[in-house]
């Protein structure tokens, strides 16, 4: 068990620069989850670490110790694939006890390792079988025992639960997290999917274009995006964000967009009239939790807007709400909303508390 | 297959001597035979011999044959429209390497076809096999209606032995005309030789002249010297080329000189010129076998180490890239020798008649002579072919034979006549070695036309008793495969002159149901 | 796909992975193909670098060599440019390869005396005409076996196949008994008929493939659309064009190539290319200069097929293991 | 558990892939009849008249009677002892060649996979494979030429040959062909190979580099299976080939020297096209084809097995 460490590492292939000077420290023991959409390099950075792929330039550490130039089988690090790799012609129990083969480890001790490994993930009577007699969830679960027998400083694992159905994939979020906990193995886990980030990890790095864009607790992400960005990333449904223009008005500041106006807090007032806005604009977050619906227009809804459509959810709904050249969702409880027609007029209301305000240009969040 | 050998009638030993001495009854046989023949012009007056020859003006003939020189020359005077010219007949010539000439030929011959009208029939190698689907040529010897043989069939216009070997197989039906002829002559570079002779003397205690009654033994020890001298880094590399590889004929040949000039050893008991489908048991395995296999397996030691991969063609390479300094050579590569763009010819070639057998490898107490082969190369006409075409095909034959067209195809391509006549037209004449017998047979030197400078040594070789013509036996190509591949096993070093000799018995004993 | 150097555009004999699609992250680099370089790799792989680079040279040495042999052979004049060095002299043999005067005599000679356009022509007609009669029947049966199901197919399909396989000798002989009695020896129609033997077969074994991976339901729609069931299968003859044009590619090869069947049954009047390339071996003289020249008059048409269509060449030559 | 379901049925036999709905019936005998009875008159008609031929002695001429022999054909076969040496010299030959093709190609493809110059060297290696297998022979023998030969000039100027020729000794010839057997067709291996590669599972191949093992362990662990079906193949199609093309013999020895290179097939053109036993060739032929047919019978196995790799392929990711 070690802490790895990337140092200004960049992955280039030919014209393409998949990872960007990667500065991250992943901690002993801990579960960090690298998140971001397609293509934008968090695969890549896990392979690095493998040894899948030459880092272009910088360096990563395992356990103080530069790796860059270990060939993968002496990383001593267990991956999970995302079609978890099994070998065809070998047997479950041949498969997990590969690995251990290979360090030359004595029989008995396989066997032992093997079995323990198989009670863990409940798999003992599927040990004779070959990965063709195998449905997706108990490959999913040979894969992880390969990666378990092991005990290697760190494990990785590349979108490992992306194939199985929904259902699954909720049980099998919190075996893996009940298993990282137990073993306590630093792991490095590489997914699109931001709820298994969220579900799961201690730490989430986010990455987009090959840039890391933040690195924080999943309950700093979801609160303190860095960047609007990372703030439309994370949550479903989305944040929605509003264009506006910051202006003075009755002493304080002021939001202002064609269809509304929207007071700026006190509290974040200061940081915004400090924040050098180019042209005074700015991007306005809300949660679609954080919005109320009313059908009557009063104080507590300012904002008027006339409905898109309603998508009932069991107990709740997302109301999609269009407001000028805008849609804006809200999550609202089950029966706010009486007549669901197309384009009835409705009136927003928020919580100033849960605004968030991004630089337009910059698309950085500014906070007090 | 045996059926297809059975004999039109039995005649065994019937030569072309006894057959021309009775004369009388020959005539009256082909008088029996031309009245079969009436179809057609067979019975037509002609006021010439114009119009003989252009009785079938407008036919067209295919001639299947070798791709050697010889036929080459037919074909190129064939192609400039002597032939069209003179009978209006248009003749195909297909030349094809000879195992796949006979292949052609053999299939189409024996099948009924008649894709070829005319077919060009080796001695041996094909003749002997598919003798008995050639048209009797008698009759038309003395068809009125057909013009006639220039001066007559006989041993007058002939080159000796020739008509004989060509003519007759298994029969006296009279099959074919000597055409072209690949005569063993033995070629050795006398320049070479010359400078080598004292040296030579002083080893040996007898100078290194090569003539009439240089043995065999002579050569290996010429060719021990040349090989010696080599380790020394003088002279050839090698001292003598042999025929082993490639083609189980040549391979064949190359053994029956040397067995035949010692006690005229044959392989079977029967006669040359006739053949035989029976041929009964062979003679391989007997104690002349041995010691000739024996002189053989020491001449393949001197020779040069690729025997086994050189056939006729290769040792001639090899010859004229100045490798090998004596070689048995059928005649007509003279002209190869005689070229003064190789290394080992232009000129350096002497050429005399084969080695003579030597007493220290004779069995018992047989002549010792010059033991000289042949691939006699004949025409003959397909039987299965309509009358007019036969007849046509006939003048062809009397064409491509006559003494203008051979003399003209010795200059075209350095064909190899079959006519004793050709050597006496004045220029090629002046271009033959010196006559034979004044202890300078070899004559050197640039020639317009090479393959003469080798008739003075042909005309003795290719007489008696000199001459070794045999064996048409109908399986003579699996015969020949047989020796090559026990010789060739033999010289690799795999079984030793006796079991070779007994391994050959055996094996051609058993071929021929004895 | 943004990594330029991933399989999809790599061509012909790769083999496009479908997980590549499912793949989330496109810049992993294409499966297969280049992955490999990318692996981090021991102290000892410069040596294994310049070791790999060394055997694929004296790889292509070994292959291209006897081809430049062959060329520069077919321009040399007969006589000393066919002479070879000293044994042991290196420097001598450089210049014997390199340094000599071309002649086009041996081409000249060729098509002056030889015939030549003869031969070219009767190899053209006979591939040709083997390889349209093979794609024409072998297109409707490879149609009927992909989509038919019907008692004994397996057993039919297989003996198709096994006649391909057939050794040349063994079918040369009772062909060469039918031809006889049919009178078609000698003629170009016996070597059409003897090369569609093999050619047919393959036509049926490759084409079927190419029908497979056409879906039926293409059909379906054509006929939902209207048309009749000989319109859509005539519609659906577009699909499977890369596969006719392999097929008709691959026949030509085989018949021009062959040897046994022209010789024992071309006879004079269909006498092919290597036929009359092995004839030029004579018992009195083999003219080498004339036999690479005419050694190149008959590969050179193939290579130029195989650089053009080099996909359809590797497909065919493999029997279609190699899919494109 | 689908994924299951319809593993079960492709081994049952049932098309498993779907497309290749049945086309009724009446629409299949047109398309087929035509190319089944060409096929028929071009094969079985020779087949049958190849076995009525190796009980007879065959007369070519037209009304000459094939006379019954019965066995003799046969027995005959079974005692020559030509005919057994030269199903040895086929064996010994295709054998070794195969042990190179195979390694070489093997060897090649794996180089070629990671080769940037892939298509290029494609390109290069399918030259051989362009000549027709007698020009290859007539060229191979112009290299080995005592006389002329670059190939024997090199061998013999690097001592690698002191004494004889290459196509002379009745040692080497064999080898001699091998490598022009090697020459013309380990690129054929090479490809096929190649095309077994690119289905090799990148993935599989990356677990096992993380569960520790070498490239070489890797190989046969992860590749190796991968391509067993690719390599049985060019196996199997190159010991066919062997059987059915001896234009490299014909060209080359002729089967010598001292039949050190007459393999069975050489030696049944001999007995058929230059001795007309045309009735003893067909037993020969007859024997060579049932060797024939019964690696076809696997080649096909084997291409239907890998025709239904891909479909195990997709049901991993299920």
């Amino acid at each position: 068990m070690a802490a790895l460490t990337f140092n200004n590492v960049w992955k280039r292939y030919d014209q393409v620069e998949a990872v960007k000077n990667l500065n991250l420290d992943i901690r002993d023991g801990e579960f960090l989850c690298l998140l971001g959409p397609s293509g934008c390099g968090k695969s890549s950075s896990l392979r690095m670490i493998a040894g899948l792929e030459f880092i272009s330039e910088g360096e990563i550490s395992l356990g103080g110790q530069r790796i860059n130039e270990l060939e993968p089988r002496h990383r001593d690090i267990a991956m999970v694939f995302e079609s978890y790799a099994l070998y065809p012609q070998k047997t479950v129990y041949d498969n997990m006890a590969n690995p251990l083969r290979l360090r030359k480890m004595s029989k008995d001790e396989i066997d032992r390792r093997v079995k323990e490994t198989a009670a863990i993930l409940e798999i003992e009577r599927l040990l004779g079988r070959r990965p063709s007699q195998l449905s997706g969830g108990q490959k999913q679960r040979v894969a992880i025992g390969r990666c378990l027998v092991r005990e290697p400083k760190a494990f990785l694992f590349d979108e490992p639960i992306a194939h199985l159905d929904a259902k699954l994939r909720a049980r099998m979020r919190g075996e893996l997290k009940h298993i990282q906990k137990t073993l306590g193995t630093t792991t490095v886990y590489v997914t699109h999917d931001q709820l298994e980030g969220m579900s799961m990890a201690d730490r989430i790095a986010i990455m987009r274009d090959g840039v890391l864009q933040q690195v924080a607790t999943p309950h700093e992400i979801f609160n303190r995006p860095a960047n609007v960005w990372v703030a439309t990333f994370i949550g479903d449904p989305p944040m929605n964000v509003l264009n506006a223009e910051v202006q003075t008005a009755d002493g304080g500041l002021v939001a202002r967009a064609p269809e509304y106006t929207i007071a700026i807090p006190d509290r974040q007032a200061a940081a915004l009239s400090n924040a050098r806005l180019t042209d005074g604009k700015v991007q306005i977050g809300i949660r679609p939790e954080a919005l109320r619906l009313s059908q009557t227009p009063d104080a507590a809804h300012p904002i008027a807007g006339r409905i898109y459509a309603v998508q009932p959810l069991g107990d709740v709904e997302i109301v999609d709400v269009r407001v000028g050249d805008e849609r804006i969702l809200v999550k609202t409880e089950l029966g706010t909303i009486q007549n669901e027609d197309i384009d009835v007029p409705v009136f927003m209301g928020y919580k100033p508390e849960k605004l968030y305000f991004f630089d337009a240009v910059t698309g950085e969040a500014v906070y007090e | 297959m045996s059926e297809l050998y059975l004999p039109p009638f039995a005649s065994r030993g019937f030569s072309r001597r006894s057959f021309l001495g009775g004369a009388a009854g020959a005539a009256l046989l082909l008088a029996g035979c031309s009245s079969e023949t009436g179809s057609g012009n067979a019975n037509r007056t002609f006021a010439n011999d114009a119009e003989k020859w252009k009785q079938y003006d407008g036919k067209k003939l295919t001639f299947i044959t070798e791709n050697t020189p010889p036929s080459s020359g037919i074909k190129a005077i064939v192609d400039r429209g002597d032939f069209k010219k003179l009978t209006g007949i248009d003749v195909e010539i297909l030349q094809n390497d000879l195992p796949v000439m006979l292949q052609k030929a053999e299939l189409d011959l024996r099948s009924g076809g008649t894709a070829y009208d005319l077919v060009y029939t080796q001695d041996k190698p094909v003749t002997s096999v598919i003798a008995d689907f050639f048209e009797d040529l008698r009759p038309y010897l003395e068809d009125d209606s057909l013009p006639q043989i220039e001066g007559g069939y006989g041993e007058e216009a002939w080159y000796p032995n020739y008509l004989d070997v060509a003519s007759f197989a298994y029969s006296d039906r009279l099959i074919g005309l000597p055409y072209d002829a690949a005569d063993s002559v033995f070629c050795y570079r006398r320049d070479l030789f010359e400078q080598y002779s004292g040296q030579f003397e002083d080893e040996f205690g007898y100078p290194m002249e090569y003539g009439p009654d240089t043995t065999w033994k002579n050569v290996l020890e010429f060719a021990t010297f040349f090989n010696q001298l080599h380790a020394k880094d003088a002279g050839v590399p090698f001292g003598v080329g042999l025929h082993l590889g490639q083609f189980a004929w040549t391979t064949q040949l190359d053994i029956q000189r040397i067995l035949y000039s010692h006690g005229q050893w044959r392989e079977f008991d029967i006669d040359d010129v006739q053949g035989s489908k029976e041929p009964g048991p062979t003679r391989w395995g007997d104690e002349q076998s041995v010691r000739g296999l024996e002189l053989y397996k020491a001449l393949f030691d001197q020779s040069t180490p690729d025997a086994l991969s050189l056939g006729t063609v290769e040792v001639a390479d090899a010859y004229n890239a100045g490798k090998i300094a004596m070689v048995p050579q059928f005649h007509e590569f003279a002209a190869s020798f005689e070229d003064p763009a190789n290394a080992g010819g232009g000129g350096k070639t002497a050429y005399d008649i084969c080695p003579k057998g030597d007493k220290e490898y004779l069995v018992g107490k047989g002549d010792l002579v010059n033991g000289t082969n042949c691939g006699i190369g004949g025409i003959s006409i397909n039987a299965a072919a309509s009358e007019d075409q036969k007849r046509a095909a006939y003048l062809f034959i009397i064409w491509a034979t006559s003494l203008d067209v051979q003399t003209e195809n010795l200059k075209v391509a350095g064909g190899a006549p079959t006519r004793a006549a050709v050597g006496e037209v004045p220029d090629i004449e002046a271009a033959q070695g010196t006559p034979y017998g004044t202890g300078d047979t070899g004559r050197v030197g640039p020639s317009d036309y090479p393959n003469a400078l080798t008739f003075p040594a042909v005309n003795v070789g290719m007489a008696d008793p000199n001459a070794v013509l045999g064996p048409k036996i109908p399986k003579f190509n699996q015969y020949v495969t047989i020796v090559a591949n026990e010789i060739q096993k033999m010289c690799a070093g795999d079984n030793n002159p006796e079991k070779t000799a007994k391994a050959i018995q055996t094996q051609v004993d058993e071929l021929h149901g004895v | 796909m943004t990594n330029p150097r991933t399989a999809t555009e790599a061509g012909s004999t790769e083999i496009q992975d479908d997980r590549a699609a499912v793949k989330d992250d496109d810049l992993v680099p294409g499966p297969a193909v280049d992955a490999r370089d990318q692996v981090v790799r021991g102290r000892g792989s410069r040596i294994v670098g310049i070791a790999i680079s060394t055997f694929l040279t004296l790889y292509v040495i070994w292959t291209l060599a006897p081809f430049y042999i062959m060329i520069t052979s077919s321009f040399k004049a007969k006589g000393d440019a066919f002479s070879l060095p000293a044994e042991g002299d290196w420097g001598g043999a450089a210049e014997k390869l390199i340094a000599f005067t071309p002649t086009t005599q041996h081409y000249t000679d060729l098509f002056a005396q030889g015939e030549f356009e003869r031969y070219f022509m009767n190899s053209l007609i006979a591939a040709l005409s083997s390889a349209i009669i093979s794609v024409v029947f072998g297109t409707t049966a490879a149609y009927a076996i992909s989509r038919g199901r019907f008692r004994g197919k397996k057993d039919l399909y297989f003996w198709i196949i096994s006649t391909r396989m057939a050794p040349v000798v063994a079918v040369t002989v009772p062909l060469y008994a039918i031809f006889k009695n049919f009178q078609l020896l000698n003629t170009l129609p016996a070597l059409i008929l003897a090369y569609t033997v093999f050619n047919l077969p393959f036509a049926i074994w490759i084409l079927k493939g190419f029908f497979d991976a056409v879906s039926y339901e293409i059909e379906e729609a054509y006929m939902v659309d209207g048309h009749s069931r000989w319109q859509a299968l005539w519609k659906i003859i577009p699909l499977v064009a890369p596969g006719l044009a392999a097929v008709v590619v691959l026949c030509v090869l085989l018949a021009w190539n062959d040897f046994i069947f022209a010789a024992v049954m071309g006879g004079e009047a269909a006498k092919t290319l290597p036929v009359a390339t092995q004839g030029l071996k004579s018992a009195s003289g083999i003219e080498w200069g004339q036999i690479m020249a005419a050694g190149m008059v008959t590969v050179a048409p193939m290579l130029l097929l195989g650089i053009v269509i080099r996909k359809y060449m590797v497909q065919g030559l493999t029997m279609g293991a190699v899919k494109q | 558990m689908a994924v299951n379901t319809a593993a079960r049925g492709t081994s049952a036999g049932v098309d498993p892939s779907g497309p290749n709905k049945p086309t009724p019936r009446r629409y299949l005998a047109p398309l087929l009849l035509p190319a089944v009875i060409l096929l028929a008159l071009l094969s079985i008609y020779p087949f049958v008249w190849l076995i009525y031929m190796s009980f007879n002695a065959v007369g070519l001429a037209p009304g000459a009677p094939n006379e019954f022999v019965g066995f003799d054909n046969w027995s005959r076969m079974f005692s020559d002892s030509q005919y057994w040496e030269s199903w040895g010299i086929l064996a010994k030959y295709s054998v070794v060649s195969m042990v190179l093709e195979v390694g070489l190609g093997t060897l090649l493809a794996i180089l070629l996979n990671r080769s940037k110059h892939e298509k290029l060297l494609i390109t290069i290696l399918l030259m051989p494979m362009m000549m027709a297998p007698v020009v290859a022979g007539l060229l191979w023998q112009y290299l080995y030429n005592g006389t002329f030969g670059w190939y024997f000039w090199i061998l013999r100027s690097l001592g690698l040959l002191d004494e004889g020729t290459i196509l002379g000794s009745s040692d080497i010839a064999l080898w001699a062909i091998v490598a022009v057997d090697v020459w013309e067709w380990t690129p054929l291996v090479a490809l096929i190979v190649l095309s077994g590669l690119k289905l090799v599972p990148q993935d599989q191949m990356e677990a096992s580099w993380m569960d520790g093992a070498g490239p070489v362990r890797s190989f046969f662990q992860v590749a190796l299976p991968a391509i067993k079906g690719s390599l049985m193949i060019a196996i199997l199609l190159r010991f066919m080939d062997n059987i059915r093309i001896i234009d490299h013999f014909i060209a080359l020895t002729g089967g010598g020297p001292a039949n050190s290179t007459k393999i069975l097939p050489l030696y049944l053109y001999e007995q058929s096209f230059s001795f007309f036993e045309l009735g003893y060739g067909a037993s020969i032929a007859l024997t060579l084809l049932l060797v024939t047919i019964l690696f076809g019978k696997l080649v096909v196995n084997r291409f239907e097995e890998r025709e239904e790799n891909p479909a195990k392929k997709d049901e991993e990711l299920v």
